[in-house]
């Protein structure tokens, strides 16, 4: 399906990736955004909330982050496209709603702009360090997808493909900002509502008696969706569950359904990713990297390229589920992995494990509050090889 | 070309860098990556934009080293002197900036843009006149760029009154040159 | 329009006289003190200081009563009075603007 | 391990009901999933027949109406009723009603949930949602404890009470809830008990029915934990206790309804009053501000 | 990327203040973390004069004071009070400072922080402190908005106030927040402006004396962002304001404070009662029913 | 030091998990609990709301489990030491102050008694699937130690070591049992108070002026502890900060805080570790688990070893940190490593990552709501070195 | 105890007559039906259910007034009454132990 | 050995567990691990406990094939009575159990232990009865060490009544046993 024209701001602007994937999530058919203000994320509420009443969307700011996160399942329930924004104190305070958001499979979005952390840390300045709490934030096990865009230019369109993936997996798509990208001003083309796809959600078309909010059986199972208020009488509960949506509280339902939750992400990895390769063919070390880091780092490469080093880049748009099969593929032919983050080392150990002891994985840890400067990256390539 | 904007919370420092950055990216054909940067969550604070231009996509984002500084507070200038890069260019509020220590490689420029602002009705028109004046001495964006980029980026009902101010400084600023 | 208290045993006591510092270097202008001296003791300067800020001078010497109104009013700990040499009261050095009102 | 033995002698069955049974709110209820979690004597099941009827009686269309719960024996609420129907997390049912009535405007949403879990981990979703008057109706069962986790002591249990976290009796004052539910905001605020019935029907019905974020306490037996920790008896008994000690008093000062350990319980309608929602609110005010330019959401149909 | 250049042709150097200027505050502040963050012409420095004026004439030795701000500019007074001081998380400086409180039965604990922090993600800690009757006095710095991340509305804007998020006027109903602590349980509640700063301090003093949960409301401009928004002048415009519209109502029926937009507020101090702290209450209450076998909580001293 | 005795129990009792944990937690010194209920761990706070008045304790239950986090840390800088006790939705709220902890680097104790996740899940039945999130729940980087008991006798003992772990490495220290464990009753030994082993709180001793809350050179480098009220004037933030406690936003000041608070307890990990190990010398299969998996892993093992397989069991008392020296070094003598545990695989992540390829990873997951049947682990064990 | 509401216009109705059912296998025993029952219709068996619980059973045939207090209070939606025929009222049938009092 | 008591919430099954597994670890110089299960979340619903006795200590807690069965409902007794091991030992409430399907394998006794506690005056004593029976019934702790656990495990001022309970339940046990 293509974007709804009402939403599309067709045109190229000078925006900052706050404001782009305030863009993006209009244009990506979100109507409800709930949420509550934090640095460096407000941005992208306060644009919403200026182009809402413009658009048929509703915004509401909560009291808090864990009303926020709440307020997005029940609406979504009700059948709007919804997300909620924010960053690293307030997607901590989320996690209780976001495991309820995936238990329930509910499709939405949650913007998280990283900021130096741990607690209130650098409430200005620019981090990485949620990346592993994207996954493992919550309690139980679960899965979501997580992005990460590199540009005012993705935000807007990386949005609204978190908004496609969250309806075609069921499931809460973490948009893995970082306060650089996210203040960042640049250049960004939306295009006309005719050259933007989004995916409709799937709503059930089938008698109501037969109507099962949930599907376990099959690793891409997706039931589809229903409206509250249209007569199916669901019952949607954050309780293990049977595909009714009624609560099981034994162990062969929790195998069902958490392994239901699990395996439709982790199963579908290779359909679900976007990763960007750049002359991984034959080289020697691969950098390895996400977000702003990305950028960075293909300055480095640049010199090491300059200076004759045979390096690689893969930039991991979708960063969970983590692209594990091809990072296996990659360790045979490698030498290293060189792994620029703005944390003291997060996804470094999925590429470690993937890596295998077949080719050496090097971390380029930067504690946040700034980017790497290209040299560090550039020296960890040189010693990578050595 | 790396520029760096400084000042104190209120200024509209960031604004200066927005204005430039969107005159060159959108009307001037070039790539313009602003950052900016808040002091302590932002309030009355040091406050600065950082604002690459370049031909070819911009890929890392901040500046260490611009070569022009634009100072709109004394702190500011303090603070980021040091960094300017060898022959850089300084460009300085006149009445806000008192200069503590001139380096010999670096040009420096002066206008009295509060002044002129406040003239004008209201000191908050201070960056605009700075970004006339920037116009007109760096020329890395032509002024008719600059011009378009106002509208959609100051209120409606301010736009004329913030070409005014542009022009005012971009006059100082050819005047400067000419002086020179 | 100042906002001041008369004191209720007036008759009795002394006019305090008060001296005045200001810590320029904290002041940002936000023209508190000189706007609610009950004395009218100061003016802001036309100067800025470093931080870019107009800040107050005394415009009066010798006017202040030491009431500590403009150091209690300064969100920047930047004026404070201490006590000079105590003289008696002059009527109108009390009242002024004829505000006795406190909102 | 070995396979289960299947080896019977004889199968003796027990009768089942001669008659094909069908009670009149069957419709309405979830009895596939009978028996409920509910112990004996416990007044959950007794409030949820009064949603029911109060519903019928308030003459909206079921598929129109959504319960959403929290997480408490009274949160099990929504699971029991053939309405659309939410088990959320504890403390956060208004949020996610919140969400639910804003994304679907022609909903009326109910939220059936426990003291602790409305007043307690809940307590500022509850300001928060009466101050903005969401369209919600709020059914909050008082049994002056956290049912669910095993008895332990919560907002609304009274002073010198007994419960599994305060052994030695209640030392926290309690809320007066209908006072902090009118002091938030809440245009419609009752109280009364499991033993009410009829009053209650009708006080449902017309919150039911009522615009605005309404607010309903009921005072509710837990015989197995807050009445025997406290040596109170049955939930008769605490039935027979509400029938003596409860009192109506329509239009009570809510300033005044505090509810001391085993004293009277003041019960009745205190506040009814008219006060634009927060989606009339909004409506109105964008209206006036963006005239035509403001486009009011609309629920995406299906086909989107 | 080359060394940074230190060749320099000159010194100029700015004129240093002559005198060593000592603020007589000066030891109550942290003047080493001079200059603070607030805005030119923002109250919340003038508060914080009044805070340590209060202090000072209430007679409390400032070792047994501690100070325990939430997150938001107002938050940040913590920061620079040269007493122990804790800048906790957003919404949590309640819960923080019961921790506190409890942890040293000596220490009196100010919580110093902004409307949004006590008031919205802060509400439920706000409201159960309160019916705890925590021995906690609450400075509530109500500058109408979130103004640290860039003026939001928030829980206090007044309805058709601009802000950030509200683009077209507020349409939420605000907080009365004198009302919501008093129905909470709060045993002394006022409000003040920022201009009333010898009432403020004499408040402030009263409430820092006062056992038990004492809550002052105080009314401060935002001259950066709530007014500039609303293009209402600059902090001197605010406090001329205050000055017209404020009016002083001691005692007066909570239920009647509102703050309407640009309207009168009522200052003055609206409820002072006694009722045993939460620890008074626990002490009592377990003496009596464990005598002897009660052993009341004392710190650990530095040995331990 | 050794334990107050008033606070020891000396005896022997027929106690479940939580009940031990309790008296661990008095025996070790903690003085205060702010808590709020949440099946399986309830019975934790309800034991020490009932002896805490007799031994001179503060027991509150807060409105939820955001404030009882928070008045935690409160607590332990008026001096307590303290705790906490939740399960994974509560865990979960905690997750922002429990970041204010690690970044105030408060030493205090959050007992998460384990149950079936994600979301309300299956609130009665074990699980362990909270053990990623132990360690990367809140946002921004950050460490804490992790302990798993896998007995009654533990729950006590290591709750005790908690504490003073706790106090050791000012930080806090998450003791991670299961559902299974907690409601587990068995014989518990409470030791004389003089046989039980307490740290006690570091408090600095000199000149006032000179006291530093924090101190950021140095690998193991924690500063010793005040008191508020006793007239240090101390100001303590979770902004980043410098040694003296004031806000720095910088990402110097980012890098020597954050570092330090990752570095205290990963350059410390081989002080830390508890670790059993158990006929390793020598193995083909070492199989690694903890908490109550460990028990039905040896039962696993004990059939395995009669069938005459070389196996040998690794259990993971403290599972974070993470062992990685140990397992990266068996890693060159085995031929697998096996791990059970009651989720879809965590530390599993862990393990493969440090075998590094030397050894075969080999998961066997469980969804919770039971234990695993022994079985399941024996066929593991025989697939492993097939 | 009984729980109850005169009707105002007791003279003008006939007094209906309800047919009352019990889903036996869902009560858990409360006796709440049977208390309230303002006719004494209702009386608790002696046997257990397959729950373990006593139910109740008709004590006296007939006697229901169709009122459906039962069916309201009961927490299990295990007891119910249909319409029978009607009948006029005896007056003893509608105020039992004298109370009108509503609680 | 293997031991299943199961019933409904409020009947005391998990005490019954704790008391026989008290007895045997503490006064009867055993292993005893016992764990329970709650229905959903435990309220009206199913409930059991599962105590595991050995003479070494015992690694897995939970019971599959129970080689004792203790049930007191209807209910609890359709749902595991097919998990019972071969040849296992089934205790019922003579009352509240109806076999509908009888094991051969099995070896059935059992007692109106609610019938027995209601006549003592409260049904809550129903399952210190059971317990009483079972000691006699299946031998696995002695009497003395069964009598020891009672003290700390309920109510001081229940204690008599307890012993009396559990002393109806013994004596009827050892009847059971006599007239087989
Ligand atoms: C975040 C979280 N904390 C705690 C719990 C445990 N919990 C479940 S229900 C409940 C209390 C319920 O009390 P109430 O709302 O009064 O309902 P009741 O059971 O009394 O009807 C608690 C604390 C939870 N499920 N989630
Ligand atoms: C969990 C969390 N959510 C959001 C924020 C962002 N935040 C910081 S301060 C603030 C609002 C402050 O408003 P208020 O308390 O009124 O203080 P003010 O700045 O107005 O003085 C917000 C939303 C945060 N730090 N943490
Ligand atoms: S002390 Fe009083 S009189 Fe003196 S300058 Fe200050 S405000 Fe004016
Ligand atoms: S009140 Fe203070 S900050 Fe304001 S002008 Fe006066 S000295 Fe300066
Ligand atoms: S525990 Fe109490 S509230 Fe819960 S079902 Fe039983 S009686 Fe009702
Ligand atoms: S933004 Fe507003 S509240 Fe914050 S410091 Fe500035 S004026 Fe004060
Ligand atoms: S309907 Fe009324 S009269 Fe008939 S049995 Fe029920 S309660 Fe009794
Ligand atoms: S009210 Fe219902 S549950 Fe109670 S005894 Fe009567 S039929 Fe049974
Ligand atoms: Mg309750
Ligand atoms: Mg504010």
């Amino acid at each position: 399906m293509k974007a709804d024209p009402i939403g599309v701001a067709t045109g190229s602007y000078y925006l900052d990736g706050d404001h782009a994937c305030a863009e993006g999530a209009i244009a990506g058919g979100c109507r409800f955004l709930a949420g509550y203000p934090i640095t460096p994320s407000t941005e992208v509420a306060e644009r919403m909330a200026e182009r809402f009443p413009k658009v048929g969307g509703v915004f509401i700011q909560m009291e808090d982050e864990l009303a926020s996160m709440a307020a997005v399942s029940g609406a979504v329930w009700a059948g709007a496209k919804s997300m909620t924004v924010t960053s690293g104190p307030g997607f901590s305070l989320m996690m209780e709603n976001l495991g309820l958001a995936a238990m329930m499979e509910v499709p939405c979005v949650v913007v998280n702009v990283q900021r130096g952390g741990p607690s209130t840390g650098l409430p200005t300045l620019t981090g990485q360090a949620d990346m592993m709490q994207a996954r493992w934030g919550s309690h139980g096990d679960y899965e979501i997808i997580a992005l990460s865009p590199n540009s005012p230019q993705e935000c807007f369109d990386l949005t609204v493909k978190a908004f496609n993936l969250s309806e075609e997996w069921r499931v809460p798509v973490l948009f893995m900002m970082d306060e650089c990208v996210g203040h960042m001003t640049e250049k960004v083309v939306i295009p006309n509502a005719d050259k933007i796809d989004v995916t409709p959600r799937k709503f059930y078309k089938g008698k109501k008696e037969d109507y099962r909010p949930f599907k376990f059986n099959g690793a891409d199972s997706v039931a589809p969706l229903v409206k509250a208020g249209d007569g199916y009488f669901i019952h949607i509960t954050g309780l293990t569950h049977d595909e009714r949506g009624y609560p099981v509280i034994n162990a062969e339902a929790q195998e069902k359904n958490v392994t239901h939750l699990v395996n439709k992400i982790l199963k579908n990895e290779e359909k679900i990713r976007i990763i960007e390769e750049n002359q991984v063919e034959g080289a020697d070390v691969v950098v390895v990297s996400y977000g702003i880091s990305s950028r960075v780092a293909m300055k480095a490469v640049e010199s090491a390229r300059e200076k004759g080093l045979k390096v690689g880049t893969i930039r991991l748009v979708t960063v969970w589920p983590f692209p594990e099969s091809r990072i296996r593929e990659l360790a045979k032919s490698v030498k290293a992995f060189v792994v620029p983050e703005i944390n003291l080392g997060q996804i470094v150990l999925e590429v470690e494990r993937c890596a295998n002891g077949e080719a050496k994985t090097i971390l380029v840890p930067h504690a946040g509050g700034w980017v790497h400067d290209p040299i560090d990256i550039l020296n960890a390539i040189e010693e990578s090889i050595k | 070309m790396d520029i760096k904007f400084s000042g104190f919370g209120g200024q509209g420092i960031i604004k200066s860098g927005t204005l430039i950055g969107k005159a060159a990216s959108l009307f001037d054909d070039k790539f313009a990556t602003l950052t900016q940067s808040f002091g302590p969550e932002a309030r009355g604070g040091a406050c600065s934009a950082q604002l690459v231009i370049d031909e070819e996509p911009i890929l890392y984002p901040y500046i260490v080293r611009p070569e022009i500084l634009v100072s709109m507070s004394q702190e500011a200038y303090e603070k980021f002197l040091d960094d300017l890069a060898p022959n850089g260019t300084l460009l300085t509020d006149t009445d806000l900036v008192k200069p503590h220590k001139i380096r010999k490689d670096v040009t420096m420029h002066s206008i009295p843009s509060t002044r002129i602002a406040e003239e004008m009705g209201n000191r908050i028109f201070a960056n605009v006149v700075m970004v006339g004046f920037f116009t007109a001495i760096t020329k890395i964006v032509n002024s008719e760029a600059m011009k378009k980029a106002l509208p959609g980026s100051v209120p409606e009902r301010f736009i004329d009154i913030n070409i005014e101010a542009f022009d005012k400084g971009f006059q100082y600023g050819a005047e400067t040159l000419e002086k020179n | 329009m100042s906002y001041w208290r008369v004191p209720l045993d007036i008759q009795n006591v002394k006019i305090p006289k008060g001296d005045i510092h200001i810590i320029t270097e904290r002041c940002k202008g936000c023209n508190f003190c000189v706007e609610y001296c009950p004395r009218d003791v100061l003016e802001m300067s036309t100067d800025f200081n470093r931080k870019g800020y107009h800040y107050p001078q005394v415009l009066k010497q010798g006017a202040c009563v030491n009431c500590n109104l403009c150091e209690m009013i300064c969100p920047e700990f930047s004026i404070y009075c201490l006590e000079g040499e105590e003289k008696p009261p002059e009527p109108d050095q009390v009242l002024r603007k004829g505000e006795n009102h406190e909102s | 391990m070995s396979e289960p033995t299947t080896d019977y002698t004889d199968t003796l069955t027990i009768p089942e009901p001669k008659e094909n049974l069908k009670h009149p709110l069957e419709s309405y209820i979830r009895s596939e999933r009978f028996p409920h979690i509910w112990c004996s004597s416990c007044g959950i099941g007794t409030i949820v027949t009064a949603y029911i009827s109060g519903l019928q009686k308030s003459g909206l269309d079921p598929e129109k109406v959504a319960v959403v719960s929290g997480i408490g024996c009274s949160g099990r609420a929504a699971g029991y009723l053939r309405l659309d129907s939410f088990h959320s997390t504890h403390g956060r049912a208004l949020p996610f009603a919140t969400g639910l009535a804003l994304g679907n405007p022609e909903l009326k949403v109910s939220v059936i949930s426990g003291d602790g879990d409305i007043a307690a981990i809940g307590g500022n979703h509850f300001i928060h949602s009466a101050r903005r008057n969401i369209d919600l109706n709020i059914i909050c069962i008082n049994n002056f404890n956290y049912a669910m986790t095993g008895g332990q002591a919560g907002p609304t249990t009274p002073l010198e009470a007994n419960a599994s976290t305060t052994p030695y009796g209640c030392y926290e004052y309690p809320f007066n809830l209908p006072f902090l539910a009118e002091s938030s905001g809440a245009v419609y605020v009752a109280r009364w008990t499991a033993l009410h019935i009829r009053r209650l029907t009708n006080a449902i019905s017309e919150a039911l029915q009522k615009p605005g974020f309404s607010f309903i306490e009921i005072i509710s037996p837990c015989p197995t934990l807050y009445a025997r920790r406290n040596r109170l008896g049955t939930g008769l008994d605490t039935m027979k206790f509400y029938h003596d000690s409860a009192t109506i008093q329509h239009g009570a000062d809510t300033r005044e309804v505090d509810i001391e350990y085993q004293k009277k319980i003041i019960v009745g309608k205190f506040v009814d009053k008219d006060k634009p929602t927060f989606t009339e609110a909004r409506d109105t005010f964008l209206n006036k501000k963006l005239g035509d330019q403001y486009v009011p959401y609309r629920r995406p149909n299906n086909g989107h």
